[in-house]
């Protein structure tokens, strides 16, 4: 993608709301933006989701293949984790290559889900050594007004939640619903004006400094963390941010699962 | 075009397997603003087709040598999203979407006034994210809708339709089933006010006078499709 | 490819030739270029052909290769048709991945002989399931004058009909010709000062504006059709086009029936 | 992480298979100067992990539009030879390396004193020559020692460790074996001088107070490693 | 070299296969301006070897980062169609060609007068149409001839041949089963009025008499050919 | 690489020393520098060695991979040799696809090996027609101060020597030395002020133009040669190399034999 220059006003702009205990849209610190997940959007994929926080939306599809288990695990699947965020998302994204940001973006979602479990590789078998399920997870940004990661996240499981194995097709016994045994959330935050801020937009990306991604499973069992760009944070600051996420992976949770 | 063996897509009453007559188009649902960090944007479903299209601009062209003294560069990408087909899609470099894309531009840049934006930069993404047959034309209609909604000047909008033939019938606006079994496909870019065309391509096998029924065709499902884009871009969105 | 900058002069000189039912190498609207069809040219391949309209000159060669059939149509070989443009053959072609301009020059071409049916892909089974003769057509530039595609399309169909399968070579029995059923002919209309010529040069390509491509079949049977390029056409232009693509088409392959 | 199957890699002494307790780590060596040509290099041994990183520059920025005028840009690219692993790795493309690559530059942007080389470019390569886990922390830490011995001002240096889950104990600096077999792994960049940090990862499944100890560990490690970097810097090589 | 195994390929009376004595070349044909758009060009046969060459320029250089201050830059590029072997070639990136580019390109620049066209480019483009042994030695025999027919002053043409080892004897210009099956191949570009050396390659196994004796068949063989692209050059073509 | 701008004092200066029979480093025409070879210095390699040679040093390193034979060599393993110059070995060195001096480089240095015959590679035959080793040998510069190509000659033959067959690991039988029956040596010349000099330095390379390579096998067999960059020789100066070559092989020869 293209780096804009970061104008200086913004920054100190940020800076003033912070020391005020503001921001930019007149959210709190810990205050996310609003969210809708829709299930079953997409009709051409065995699941999908649409996650909309504020002007952020994205795309979650996931397809079945069949692939030859390796070797040294003749009784598993796989799952396949791919984001591509593609120059109509936003003007600074742009054809070509994936970037690093792309690259990192992509990696660090897939960590969290994979991480986490959720999929059995084992129930992916179908003939040992033979034939086993690959779930490939596409996710696909819409709008890019900030914190793709959390939104990609999110579609993600909440796609795989929603995906049916179409076995029929395939010829291989009846559809059935993939099983999903656990639910991993991935929290970011973002330095913003000297403090971290849940949930940044694009405006607050542009001026911040560094970025965490915290994911956090069923029991708040940690799953995958990554700190991303320039800047420097301390074990307090972490400590907070890692409160804080407890709380609201949990709230994400209760929304999806009360669909 | 796939050819046709033995399968029967025509009824005795000469209707469709989806009920329609030879003539008729799928449904179509225009919505306009669906991206809210472009500077216009448009979604478009037509039977199961989904296109969704941002555009963005005029910006500035960049690196430099890109830049055209006397007009805007027009940057247009065709593109199917890896969840759009029964066989996932390998994202990555792909011959037909670059063909796709270029033909799509060929005809966006004979109606968009370029020369109002000179050394600027116009870029119009199309992403298919539901694919049925035809979704070229799909994407090249809602192109020429994100465009309006991202207030670009153009001399007309385009409409863009393809019909066909199967079991050695003209039909207008195939399905997917009808474009796998089918002998022919004409799609065209259609401008609605002077009935002139931007864009056209053709495969398959039609006679002299097959050709000319599926034109008329074409014609015909443009003024109906314009129709509802000139509602969506009116105001409510159109369905 | 490079896009040369069109000097406003010379789309003048166009427009003003073009008042006066003038071209600009002295031609008729409707006339075609000196033409030269060459037979059995390259030495290494199984089917060859060149050839010369004016200053532009390509070469077609057919090469065969055995495949395993694909699972849904295991009696059906495959033909594959690719066409190269290198800087050998004019100052504004570059090296490196394929244009824009030459992805659709080649798949043009493709279409035109493909969608006619003129190689019966069923006859080019050896054994069902197993082994089937792909055909492999290179189209390749040596000096471009303009109108690459009528070139291309003639030297491609000229070549498949000059190919012989290499049964022996592959061990899988005994040498054959290529049946090749149809004959194919592309005709291609540039609009130069305001309207439509035959066979552009490439000066007319400079300065004119949209292409459009014919492909039609022994029997007028319209197989391709291409508009490139931006311009806008009436549907009258286009009934003036194909009228004289049918009488040129026949007389293009007379010139091949008479080889 | 592989997960843990029945391998057993602590003994009833609460010993690693390698003779360690859970809180040491494996044995490093440091050496600077290693490349002759190099304006800054470093050497790092740590268990059988070797890295080799060199630093050239500041140096002009070409192209120019890779320039920025306030500061210098910092180029770090982290490769794995192909030699460096039991199987072959083939040279190219590699979404590992180039995530591991941009993480590592933004852990050392964090420290390096780039405005006061406006315009400029410090390239920073690190070469896996052979990899036994843990290369990422190898890489980064060598780096800084390399990027100190071109003389190049940071704030402090970066010194990096991951521990990590096996059999459900939490342990230090995770052999092959182990990050095989473990749970878990929190590889972290710290500054020696403040206990703050540049750099943070984590994959695999650790519980609150297991992921407490993981970082304890790492602090406390930290230091120990730090000893050794300056006193490769100060003049004879550490070991 | 591919080995020699049990081919004999040299008979009773010294005579090689195609009849050739030991020092003997196969026939060359040489053409110049046979493609009509170029600046200058030359097809030429060597057995059944085909090459042509299209010379463009000078012409402008750019991006302008690939300009010379005092002297124009030299393009060369040496490429197999894909119709030139029993095996068809997939076009694309090729070591090989890379190589054989280079050293083209080396051998060129050593003749032409570059600094006659400061800041300019001048484009050789080499294309196989058949091969059969040889084919870099007719691209670069038939790259100076092309650069002559641009008009493009140069100190000397260059006359590029092979000589190699079958059966462990000597022979000049080594045909298809000679080179398949012989031990050595020595090609070299000689400047025919010094018989000065401007490219040279050799693989294979040769001692030092066997050395000494292909360095002057070699010798030997390029007067001949140097004969025929002076007349190529001067008028009629060349056979 | 980034190709330097030679300054034209540097090739005064140069000049100028030749005419005094003196070097810029204070060598004589045919003295190489200070050699290091050392033997097993990469722990993951299965045969590895490091050059250094003044303040150039290279490694290289040896790794087995199983490969099916090709159908027409059934009997036959494969040797493929792979340098690669990344940007920690110079300045001048960048990321990236290989440049066209790096393909060169990599090429040069494996026909000199590949065409002693020095790896017999019908001994590397595990199951004719299924299983065979194949032998690859990577070549990586730490630092490069010119003559990359002895350095890496030199490391990879030294490497070969070295080298063990996994055949326990792939579970294909015992461990055991790999062959090496002979042993090429390349020396290289550059033309520097107007005469060859053996074993350029970087400065030299700089200053200089074109460079030969000379292979040698133990009988004074020629196995492979190179002319590179711009620049014309003569037959006697051709012959002074070679002669020199003749002597200098033998004793890096002997510095092997000796370890």
């Amino acid at each position: 993608m293209t780096i804009p220059i970061v104008p200086k006003l913004l920054r100190a702009h940020l800076s003033d709301l912070a020391a005020n205990n503001a921001r930019i849209d007149g959210r709190s610190q810990w205050e996310g933006r609003n969210l809708e997940v829709e299930h079953s959007v997409l009709p051409r994929a065995e699941g999908s989701a649409r996650v909309r926080m504020g002007d952020t939306i994205v795309l979650a599809g996931v397809k079945f293949q069949i692939m030859q288990p390796y070797p040294d695990r003749p009784n598993q699947g796989g799952l396949m984790c791919s984001a591509d965020v593609r120059p109509i998302a936003g003007r600074n994204w742009e054809a070509g290559p994936p970037s690093p940001e792309a690259i990192e973006l992509g990696r660090v979602v897939d960590r969290g889900i994979r991480e986490s479990g959720c999929i059995d590789v084992d129930s992916l078998c179908i003939i040992p050594g033979e034939k086993a399920w690959q779930v490939i997870l596409d996710l696909f940004a819409v709008s890019d007004d900030g914190n793709l990661f959390d939104a990609f996240a999110l579609a993600g499981i909440a796609a795989l939640r929603n995906a049916t194995v179409p076995a029929e097709r395939f010829e291989v016994g009846e559809d059935y619903a993939l099983p999903v045994s656990k639910t991993p959330i991935m929290c970011s935050y973002h330095k913003v004006g000297g403090r971290f801020v849940y949930d940044a937009c694009s405006r607050e990306e542009l001026g911040g400094d560094e970025r965490i991604h915290i994911t956090l499973g069923d029991d708040d069992n940690v799953h995958s963390l990554q700190k991303g760009l320039k800047g420097i944070f301390s074990a307090e600051e972490f400590a907070e941010i890692m409160t804080n996420a407890q709380e609201r992976t949990k709230e994400l949770r209760k929304i999806l699962d009360s669909m | 075009m796939g050819g046709y063996g033995d399968v029967q897509m025509i009824d005795e009453n000469g209707l469709r397997m989806d009920g329609r007559s030879p003539g008729d188009i799928r449904e179509v649902t225009i919505e306009t603003g669906v991206i809210p960090v472009a500077d216009g944007s448009c979604r478009m479903t037509w039977g199961t087709n989904e296109a969704i299209v941002g555009v963005y601009g005029p910006m500035e062209a960049h690196p430099r040598k890109i830049q055209r003294q006397d007009r805007a560069v027009l940057d247009v990408a065709y593109n199917m999203a890896p969840f759009s087909t029964t066989d996932r899609i390998r994202p990555g470099f792909n011959r037909r979407s670059r063909e796709i894309s270029k033909v799509t531009k060929d005809a966006l840049e004979s109606v968009v006034l370029l020369e109002l934006y000179p050394r600027s930069k116009i870029r119009v993404t199309i992403e298919i994210l539901s694919a049925e047959a035809g979704t070229r034309c799909v994407g090249l209609t809602a192109a020429s809708v994100a465009l309006a909604d991202a207030g670009i000047p153009m001399t007309d909008l385009v409409v863009s339709v393809a019909s066909g033939k199967i079991n050695d019938v003209v039909v207008c606006d195939l399905n997917k089933e009808e474009d796998n079994y089918g002998e022919a496909d004409l799609p065209m870019g259609i401008l609605p006010n002077s009935g002139e065309l931007v864009f056209l391509q053709m495969d398959g096998d039609l006679s002299q006078e097959e050709f000319k029924q599926a034109w008329d065709y074409n014609m015909d499902a443009a003024q109906v499709v314009h129709g509802l884009m000139v509602e969506a871009l009116k105001g409510g969105d159109s369905q």
